[in-house]
């Protein structure tokens, strides 16, 4: 029995470990940094990651509680050779998995309210804080139930092989009548055995199918770099209502606007369906050639299909003089971006 | 000079065996038999033999219903779509032996199709072939559905057949692409467009921009389902590659299983329709 | 009956642990799979530099809050607070306020976006439809009369909406300045913190928080990961695999990630800044990393990322073991792979790659001095190179040498060139490691008597025109050092500088006599008319001093060396051995009774030649066109010749690793011994001679030859070429024949000898000036005389400018190089200034003795008292300088002459002009002075 | 000649189109007697071939139906139409048989069983070969399509999606991508899949029958027809450049200008009934009109219309509660595709509910 005991504690003492490492090299590094909240939410972490553990320590401590007792069901089972009892053995298992899974439920609910607190704070905005929030119980939830599938299979391992020595002891003490092979093994372990054979089984082969979906994303691709330079700024024409310089419009995909002011810079994706709308300089206007959408010269759609205006690119001056340009940052219109800097570069010659 | 050499033509041409015989020689030669374990001859037993030790027509049972093969009832629409399948993927891997799925390759190869390769009708087959299949397949549906053959106990085997429907356009839309020419490359930009509006998981679907952890967006442009199924931002080489894959190994195989399980639906689930 | 489940083939228990046991083996090799491959090298590296430049930004944390004057930022934030308190008053007017702003724009939505877009689209409709049945022939008055209406309705709607937009614009402004006074003291405010929240962002995001584990976490790091891998892809500069060009792509800043950014300059590696970041790799330099990448000039496997995977290279045998130690590093060159890195102390050798067709490469020093050497010691007389062929030999011409040497001097100076003079440049063909034993010895003896006597018997003779006077040796060594011998020949005892480009004079008194010297340096050409030794226009004294001084440089032991003679017997079966192939050995004996000793000789001579290949750096007669003996170093390129073509012999791999830079090494420093072990015929034995290399000058042959590779770049990419790249690099191979750079800086390189004057302390003015813009200076057609016929133009200047045998070609070569070089337009014309008359004439002869010009310049006759510290003719100004240089140059001399010159700046840029003259305008006087100087000189008084 | 073609391009308009084709279904199903005879229905076909003649010597229409791609169009057209024809002729007579009481005509010929070895096999064997002969004809006839190379750079103007999904493209010009390209596209599939565990009618399996599976065919066809079959033929052949409407013989002119301004149903609630201004509302607030309607439409409109109509009544009762739910919710959305392009017709409309900071448009 001690054995268990030692195992579980030295189990659980590892899942404290795993958890407080990354609050651990934080730590680490906390001693350096000024910044005093991104310390009170590694601390957060570790202490939910504690309580997670504390969780799952009584839902382990229930189960052997319950393990134990199906156990001593079987063995009078198996003394009388009466079948009746299995079967109250079985239910006596369901309801002990039906609780520890209803613990790990409250264990996840707690999750759910400690991140609230701890993770997001209160400022943000009701609906990205609630998705985010979502988000992250939904991991922690999902690491917690790893865990304690982890451990219970290693508790399970342990039992595994501690019965194998006694089960051939019970084959001597009574040898069945001929014919009929000795229950060596009582219904339920042998269902464990094959129940948590599958487990593993679905375990390796979802492992498989992920590691199949990831195969899917290319760590590297061979398209032209987001970030690039477009030249000197006065090698540009421009105008009140602002020219439209196709220059970089095969190579990039983008346009590039002078007007008075300064420089934006318009993607050529067309925002209904990724076609490369043309710039009509008689109607002052994008048309795409697919679906029809048009857009103003400020990249705002006016007719057509297309649901939102034409999103801008990053434009800034790098040091040597040039317009430099990051394909890799967006501004959408309809987020209220274009204001940010780097949508707009002033500039005025 | 010759008399000897004329004289064994005689004797041959004396003794001619008949057609009949010939055939008998044949028919119950050992060869013969081994290939085909019925006789020749029209006999009932031969003609059930016929169909049974033949790996092919086993397809069909030994007797069918008279309605059931007559053409009106089934205008043979699955018979057909099953021929072009089958005509698909030979002359697809025919023409593998001249098309090279890359970016500089491609195109040129498919001119060399039309001007030098011997036979380059292949592509025109393959093409015709394809298009052909679609409309022979929902003409297949349409039959199926007016004769209301999918109701009970076929109703798993119609929705194979739907299956087999969307394989039949997946298989056409991926084999579109590989020409690489302007109508490809763009008829195949506007088809995956979409994917990059599909719900949650593609970067311009409702509900994608949610999805963020810590400020930090996790499907963008370079993350979302569009992303994988192109294997970059744009329709370009890798697109072709995966497309190419999709095409001649992948789709193909799904659906012929699945081919193999709708033949033997219709077996099992009692042959072709009729009233009862 | 029978339970049916008990009939069963295996024991089903058993079949149970075999399906756990196996699932589980399954589950751990599926996480193992996934695992490895999401552990990788670079990402080590990529985290070990977040930590490197956390500490860094941490350190600009602490600067920024050092001098963040921190009372400034508590005064802001107090005004804040009152701004927003009286803001507070106003409440309920801005509130006013923004509900007229949002009633407005409801209206301009509703009569801009639903009535006027809409109209407008019509009439473009409309427009359209009119147009096409105009086209028709129809003029459908109808819609000509609705489009009318509609563009009239459009009108009045855009009035409405300018009337909108404008009460609109004026609520805006009303709010705007009541908020005006607190939206400055915001704007103030995150200006002051804004690099200071910058750089705090910039640490938090490179900190190992929960959102770095969950971002990089193995099967989710594909969404946005922070670990990448960095690439670059270059198209321009593509791979050639057997005339497949696929696309260059280099991934080293995966782990090299701060390869180009500043402050990492001693940062470990591999996190180390690139050394001269303006000149490589930056943004802004002129081989930005991604249009160049770094393979082109490293070599190595560019798309690997990992540290074996590139195909590193170690420096050296050291750094070698200590990687081997650390990364488990084995030598890629032995692994076959496609594309190994070069040693870090060769890489200059890739310049070549795209400068090959250039006579020098600015800023690769190394790389010059490796490709002077093979042209000046001679490697070119055997090796073909590409890019340096047609150059002049490298040893003296032998037509005449009977009149030069004694045969006893040429036996015991070719047998062993050092012990003559250890600084001699003829290589050593005897007494190596493989022909030290007797048999060799005497054989080599045998041969190189009947070479000398060969090379005596095609020799014309000559007798020096003049007997040299006496002269004093102490004089003679003054002169030495003073007039400029020394930028070329290097003497042991006048100074520590040592040049190396023409033969060294430590010992040439036990070489040639008196009088072959005196005629030699008084004029070289009458001895060989193609030599390119100058005359210094000496006097006769000056020449008797120098020969004399020259003739006391003897070398005592070498004089007293027996001469190495030689057993006919060993010739006569050397002769043998060269006639057996051909005629059988009774043959070849009959044919050598008939020879007599004369032939003989000539006979053995003659294959001793061809045999050394003597022709490859002397001209011989006979032999001026015969093709050097050693193999190819282009085609194919040394550099990229595969591992199994190099004969290692059998040498030991500890002593010379079976690399390329490893047999280079071993061939320089002493090429006989792959023959080591061998058992071969004396005919066959290795024939490169031994050049007794110094360190640096093996290391610099070695990266001019390693760094001959077939690596294939695009002529767009290839520099010099475009343009006027082919003149520039014609009258560059002229400077370096003629070895201009020994004396004057051109390009700011070069200018050896200065190397002297600084060591000796001598005052950098009186060294060779240098010609950075030669070509804006100075008119062609005087530059073109003063080359044919040189004459001082310095007085004070000891050093003289030799009279170089040029050709007219050669000139214009190197004329059209200085004036390319400084941009000048072609037609290079000559000048003429406007005639000053009248007052501006008088106020600039007034201008002119104001500024005393004649206390230092020569006027012609008139020369100032003290010649050493006079300046130059200024009669010659009119054809020597180009007006508008004459102009800048008065303007500010120091500057144009990187401060080494003696003539004072007169019109210092913050001071009022030194004369009244034209109104105390320094630019007119600047431009009357250099119209009279011009006048001077043309005698228009 | 002229005013002719002036008069049949503005026929084709969309709206008329549409409507059109689905006055044509509805008369294909009411006068199924009159057309399936063979003597009428050869009338139809002459008449079709004689408009198509005819409508060559357009050279527009001949270029466009000439293109090597658009002839499988035809090929689909003329096939669907005979099928049509063939399926509608023995329904027909099998009504007419079942009406006076009479078994179906297949049941006379489905109880004699016959050997497969030669017949069946014979026939199949024989339309393999004709087949494998139109096949090739086809394919010696017409080359198949190859445009210039692939260049990122340019779009080329019209570009359509292979042909079969001309139906989906047309979609997109009324539905934003997520629901036109996916959403719906699976709803089809679900649909069909559905089909065999919605119908729990046991009557008319295995023999061509109309009156006793109505509530099967009608839906069936429509979606199959009219959303299918004609939206491909509009969108091969009336959708030109810049994805304007031409008419059959009208030239694909770029430059055609087209008022393609469309109006949000908030745009319609909030600025144009109550004036108030729409930019500063929170985004759910200003949508709610929108999702009123919307939820309406699916979940109010289902109950009224079952309480309502003794049919529907009917109906619920013998699917249960659960299938009679996905029906009408299958029904509805198919619906839904013709009611958008009827209120983007009338009213200019684009979005029911355009909520653009997070792409959901519907």
């Amino acid at each position: 029995m001690t054995s268990s005991r030692g195992g579980q504690y030295g189990s659980s003492f590892l899942l404290a470990l795993a958890l407080a490492f990354p609050a651990a090299a934080e730590a680490a590094d906390w001693a350096g940094t000024a910044s005093f909240s991104s310390a009170i939410i590694t601390l957060g972490i570790a202490g939910f990651g504690l309580l997670a553990l504390y969780v799952a320590y009584l839902t382990v401590r229930f189960l052997i509680g319950a393990w134990k007792e199906s156990k001593a069901a079987q063995k009078e089972a198996a003394a009388h050779a009466a079948p009746v009892e299995k079967k109250d053995g079985k239910a006596l298992l369901g309801a002990a998995l039906g609780l520890g899974s209803l613990y790990a439920v409250m264990a996840m609910g707690i999750l759910f309210i400690v991140s609230l607190f701890v993770l997001q704070g209160i400022g943000l905005s009701f609906t990205e804080s609630l998705s985010q929030v979502l988000i992250a119980a939904g991991f922690a939830g999902f690491a917690l139930l790893f865990l304690y599938i982890i451990y219970l299979l290693a508790a399970m391992l342990w039992n595994a092989v501690r019965p194998a020595k006694a089960a051939p002891a019970a084959s001597e003490v009574a040898p069945a009548a001929a014919g009929l092979p000795a229950p060596t093994v009582t219904r339920r372990s042998f269902l464990s055995l094959l129940g948590w054979a599958w487990v593993a089984f679905t375990a390796a082969s979802l492992g498989a199918l992920s590691t199949v979906l990831r195969f899917f994303f290319p760590n590297v691709t061979f398209e032209p770099p987001l970030k690039f330079k477009a030249g000197f700024p006065d090698t540009y024409a421009f105008s009140a209502t602002g020219m439209v310089d196709e220059r970089y419009k095969d190579s990039h995909r983008c346009w590039i606007i002078r007007n008075t002011e300064g420089f934006y810079v318009l993607s050529t994706i067309c925002t209904h369906l990724g076609c490369t709308p043309n710039w009509l300089l008689a109607d002052q206007k994008f048309k795409c050639p697919c679906h029809g959408s048009g857009f103003y010269i400020t990249g705002i759609n006016f007719e057509g299909p297309a649901p939102r205006p034409l999103p801008r690119y990053n434009i800034i001056l790098s040091d040597d003089g040039q317009l430099q340009i990051d394909e890799g940052i967006q501004y959408q219109y309809e987020l209220g971006q274009w204001g940010l800097p780097g949508s707009f570069l002033d500039y005025k010659g | 000079m010759f008399e000897g050499l004329k004289k064994k033509i005689e004797e041959m041409r004396a003794h001619r065996p008949s057609p009949e015989a010939v055939k008998n020689a044949i028919a119950e030669g050992q060869i013969w038999k081994s290939i085909f374990r019925h006789g020749y001859p029209d006999t009932p037993r031969n003609r059930i033999m016929a169909v049974l030790s033949n790996v092919f027509l086993h397809l069909h049972p030994v007797k069918a219903r008279h309605s059931g093969v007559k053409m009106s009832y089934t205008w043979c629409m699955g018979g057909l779509s099953f021929f072009l399948f089958l005509n698909l993927t030979v002359t697809g891997v025919l023409l593998m032996f001249y098309y090279r799925p890359t970016a500089e390759y491609a195109y040129y190869d498919i001119v060399a199709l039309r001007e030098a390769v011997p036979l380059g009708i292949m592509r025109e087959l393959h093409r015709w072939g394809a298009h052909a299949m679609v409309i022979t397949v929902w003409l297949h549906m349409f039959r199926v559905f007016m004769t209301g053959s999918y109701k009970p106990p076929r109703e798993f085997n119609w929705v194979i057949g739907v299956v087999l429907l969307v394989l039949t356009l997946l298989l056409s839309f991926t084999g579109y692409l590989l020409p690489w020419d302007q109508l490809a490359m763009w008829a195949i930009t506007v088809g995956t467009n979409m994917a990059r509006a599909t719900p949650f998981l593609g970067y311009e679907g409702p509900g994608a921009s949610m999805l963020q952890v810590g400020g930090v967006k996790l499907v963008t442009g370079g993350s979302d389902i569009h992303f994988a199924l192109l294997g970059g931002h744009f329709v370009s080489e890798a697109t072709l590659l995966r497309f190419y894959v999709l095409h001649c190994v992948f789709i193909p195989l799904v659906a012929a299983t699945l081919m193999a399980v709708h033949f033997w639906r219709v077996r099992k689930d009692g042959g072709i329709s009729g009233p009862l | 009956m029978a339970d049916f489940k008990d009939e069963r083939a295996y024991e089903s228990r058993t079949l149970t642990q075999w399906f756990l046991w196996s699932s589980l083996a399954l589950l751990v090799c599926v996480g193992l799979m996934a695992y490895l491959d999401y552990h990788r090298e670079w990402k080590y590296y990529q985290r070990r530099f977040m930590t490197l430049q956390r500490i860094q930004d941490r350190k600009q944390l602490s600067e920024i809050n050092a001098n963040a004057d921190v009372a400034q930022y508590k005064e802001l934030k107090s005004e804040l607070r009152e701004a927003n308190q009286d803001l507070k008053a106003h409440e309920d007017e801005i509130s006013k306020l923004q509900n007229q702003e949002a009633s407005l724009d409801a209206q301009m939505y509703k009569v801009k976006n639903l009535h006027y877009q809409i109209l407008k689209a019509q009439i473009s409709a409309d427009v359209y439809s009119y147009g096409e049945e105009l086209k028709n022939g129809k003029n459908d008055a109808g819609l000509k009369k609705k489009i009318d209406g509609e563009n009239n309705e459009a009108d009045a709607l855009n009035q409405q909406i300018f009337q909108i937009q404008q009460s609109h614009d004026e609520a805006a402004t009303q709010v705007a300045d009541i908020t005006a006074s607190r939206d400055q003291i915001k704007a103030k405010l995150t200006k002051l913190t804004a690099d200071y929240t910058a750089v705090r962002t910039k640490i938090q995001s490179l900190s190992f928080n929960w959102l770095f584990y969950f971002r990089n976490a193995m099967l989710l790091d594909f969404m946005a990961p922070t670990l990448q891998i960095q690439q670059v892809v270059l198209k321009n500069l593509p791979e050639d695999l057997y005339f497949a060009k696929t696309m260059r792509v280099d991934r080293c800043m995966t782990c090299h990630q701060a390869i180009d950014k500043k402050g990492f300059e001693d940062a470990p590696e591999p996190f180390r800044t690139h050394p001269n970041l303006d000149l490589f790799v930056g943004a802004n330099s002129s081989h930005p990393m991604d249009k160049v990448g770094c393979t082109i000039c490293h070599g190595g496997m560019g798309p690997a990322v990992s540290f074996n995977g590139c195909a590193h290279v170690p420096n050296d045998e050291v750094e070698a073991k200590e990687w081997a130690h650390k990364y488990g590093w084995t030598n890629p060159e032995l692994e076959g792979v496609q594309s190994v890195m070069a040693p870090l102390k060769y890489t200059q050798g890739s310049c070549l790659k795209c400068h090959g067709s250039q006579e020098y490469v600015n800023f690769a020093p190394q790389l010059d001095r490796g490709r002077q050497l093979m042209a000046t010691r001679g490697c070119l007389g055997c090796h073909k190179v590409k890019g340096l062929e047609g150059l002049t030999k490298a040893g003296p011409a032998l037509y005449r040498v009977k009149g030069k040497l004694t045969k006893d001097f040429v036996l015991k100076w070719v047998w062993s060139p050092k012990s003559y003079n250890t600084e001699a440049r003829m290589p050593s063909f005897f007494q190596q490691s493989n022909n030290s034993d007797p048999d060799s010895l005497s054989k080599n003896k045998a041969e190189l008597n009947s070479l000398v006597d060969y090379l005596y018997d095609k020799s014309e003779d000559y007798t020096p025109s003049e007997a040299a006077p006496p002269g004093s040796v102490s004089a003679g060594k003054k002169l030495v050092k003073e007039i400029g011998c020394l930028a070329c020949h290097g003497i042991d005892d006048v100074t520590s500088h040592h040049a190396d480009f023409a033969p060294d004079l430590s010992a040439v008194g036990s070489k040639l006599s008196a009088n072959f010297v005196y005629t030699w340096i008084k004029n070289p050409q009458h001895f060989n008319p193609d030599t390119r030794m100058p005359s210094l226009r000496l006097s006769d004294k000056e020449a008797a001093d120098i020969t004399a001084y020259l003739m006391s440089k003897k070398n005592p032991d070498f004089d007293q060396a027996e001469v190495p003679n030689f057993d006919p017997a060993v010739r006569d079966q050397l002769i043998v051995e060269y006639l057996t192939p051909q005629l059988g050995v009774g043959g070849a004996n009959a044919q050598l009774t008939q020879m007599d000793e004369h032939a003989r000789q000539m006979y053995l001579g003659e294959k001793t030649l061809n045999k050394y290949g003597c022709f490859g750096c002397h001209m011989i007669k006979g032999f001026e066109t015969a093709q050097g003996i050693g193999t190819d170093l282009t085609s194919p390129p040394w550099g990229s010749k595969q591992l199994g073509q190099l004969d290692f012999g059998f040498t030991d791999p500890e002593q010379i690793p079976h690399t390329h830079a490893g047999f280079l090494a071993a061939k320089l420093s002493n090429p006989r011994q792959f023959d080591k072990d061998k058992v071969v015929a004396f005919k066959d034995k290795l024939k490169m001679p031994n050049f007794y290399l110094s360190d640096d000058d093996r290391e610099a042959i070695m990266t001019a030859v390693l760094g001959l590779t077939d690596t294939y770049v695009p002529d767009e990419m290839t520099a010099g070429i475009h343009g006027n790249g082919r003149l520039l690099e014609k009258g560059r191979r002229v400077i370096a024949d003629f070895n201009c750079r020994g004396c004057h800086l051109i390009e700011d390189q070069g200018g050896e000898i200065r190397e002297m004057y600084n060591k000796e302390g001598i005052d950098l003015s009186l060294a060779p000036p240098n010609l950075k813009h030669e070509g804006e200076k100075v008119q062609v057609p005087w530059f073109h005389d003063f080359l044919l016929g040189v004459h001082p133009i310095r007085p004070w200047l000891h050093i003289r400018m030799p009279s170089f045998p040029w050709t007219d070609e050669k000139i214009d070569a190197v004329i059209t190089y200085f004036n390319l070089n400084d941009d000048q337009v072609y037609p290079f014309q000559k000048f003429v200034t406007r005639k000053l008359t009248g007052d501006d004439y008088r106020q600039a002869q007034q201008l002119f003795t104001q500024l005393q010009c004649q206390k230092c310049h020569v006027l012609g006759a008139q020369v100032p008292k003290d010649l050493n510290s006079a300046a130059p003719d200024l009669l010659k100004v009119h054809e020597r300088l180009k007006p508008d240089w004459v102009v800048d140059w008065l303007t500010n001399p120091a500057a144009m002459s990187d401060q080494n010159t003696r003539m004072p700046g007169f019109w210092p840029a913050d001071e009022p002009a030194p004369s009244k003259t034209f109104g105390g305008d320094g630019e007119k006087q600047r431009e009357a002075l250099r119209d009279y100087l011009f006048m001077l000189g043309n005698g228009q008084q | 000649m002229h005013f002719l073609i002036h008069f049949i391009n503005a026929l084709f308009n969309p709206v008329t189109y549409f409507f059109t084709s689905v006055i044509g279904f509805g008369a294909m199903i009411r006068y199924r007697e009159k057309w399936t005879e063979p003597p009428f229905a050869l009338r139809i076909l002459i008449g079709v071939l004689a408009v198509l003649g005819l409508s060559m010597f357009n050279d527009h229409f001949r270029e466009i139906s000439t293109k090597s791609d658009n002839v499988p169009i035809f090929l689909m057209v003329f096939s669907v139409g005979f099928f049509t024809w063939l399926s509608f002729r023995q329904a027909v007579v099998n009504d007419r048989r079942l009406s006076q009481g009479q078994p179906p005509v297949e049941k006379e010929t489905s109880d004699k069983k016959v050997y497969v070895w030669p017949d069946l096999v014979y026939i199949e064997f024989i339309s393999t070969i004709v087949a494998g002969v139109a096949l090739m004809v086809w394919s010696l006839a017409l080359h198949a399509p190859l445009e210039q190379a692939a260049t990122p750079a340019w779009t080329p103007n019209p570009s359509k999606a292979p042909w079969y999904f001309l139906g989906l493209q047309e979609m997109l010009v009324y539905y934003d991508p997520w629901l036109a390209g996916v959403v719906f596209p699976s709803l089809i599939i679900v649909g069909l899949m559905a089909i065999p565990y919605i119908d729990k009618n046991p009557k008319g399996s295995g023999y061509y029958t109309f009156n006793e599976r109505k509530l099967a065919i009608i839906p069936f066809l429509f979606g199959f027809l009219i959303l299918w079959v004609t939206l491909i033929f509009l969108g091969t052949f009336l959708r030109g450049p810049g994805w304007n409407f031409f008419g059959p013989y009208e030239e694909w002119d770029p430059h055609k200008v087209v008022v393609l301004n469309n109006i949000n149903l908030s745009e319609y609630f909030w600025v144009k009934l109550l004036g108030m201004g729409i930019t500063n509302l929170n985004p759910v607030v200003r949508e709610l009109p929108g999702f009123a309607l919307l939820g309406f439409y699916f979940i109010g409109l289902p109950p009224l219309l079952t309480k309502k109509s003794k049919f529907l009544m009917g109906l619920l009762e013998r699917l249960g509660v659960a299938r009679y739910a996905v029906l009408i919710f299958l029904g509805l959305s198919m619906a839904a595709l013709p009611i958008k392009m009827v209120l983007r017709w009338a009213f200019n409309l684009k979005y029911i509910v355009s909520i653009p900071e997070v792409f959901f448009n519907i």
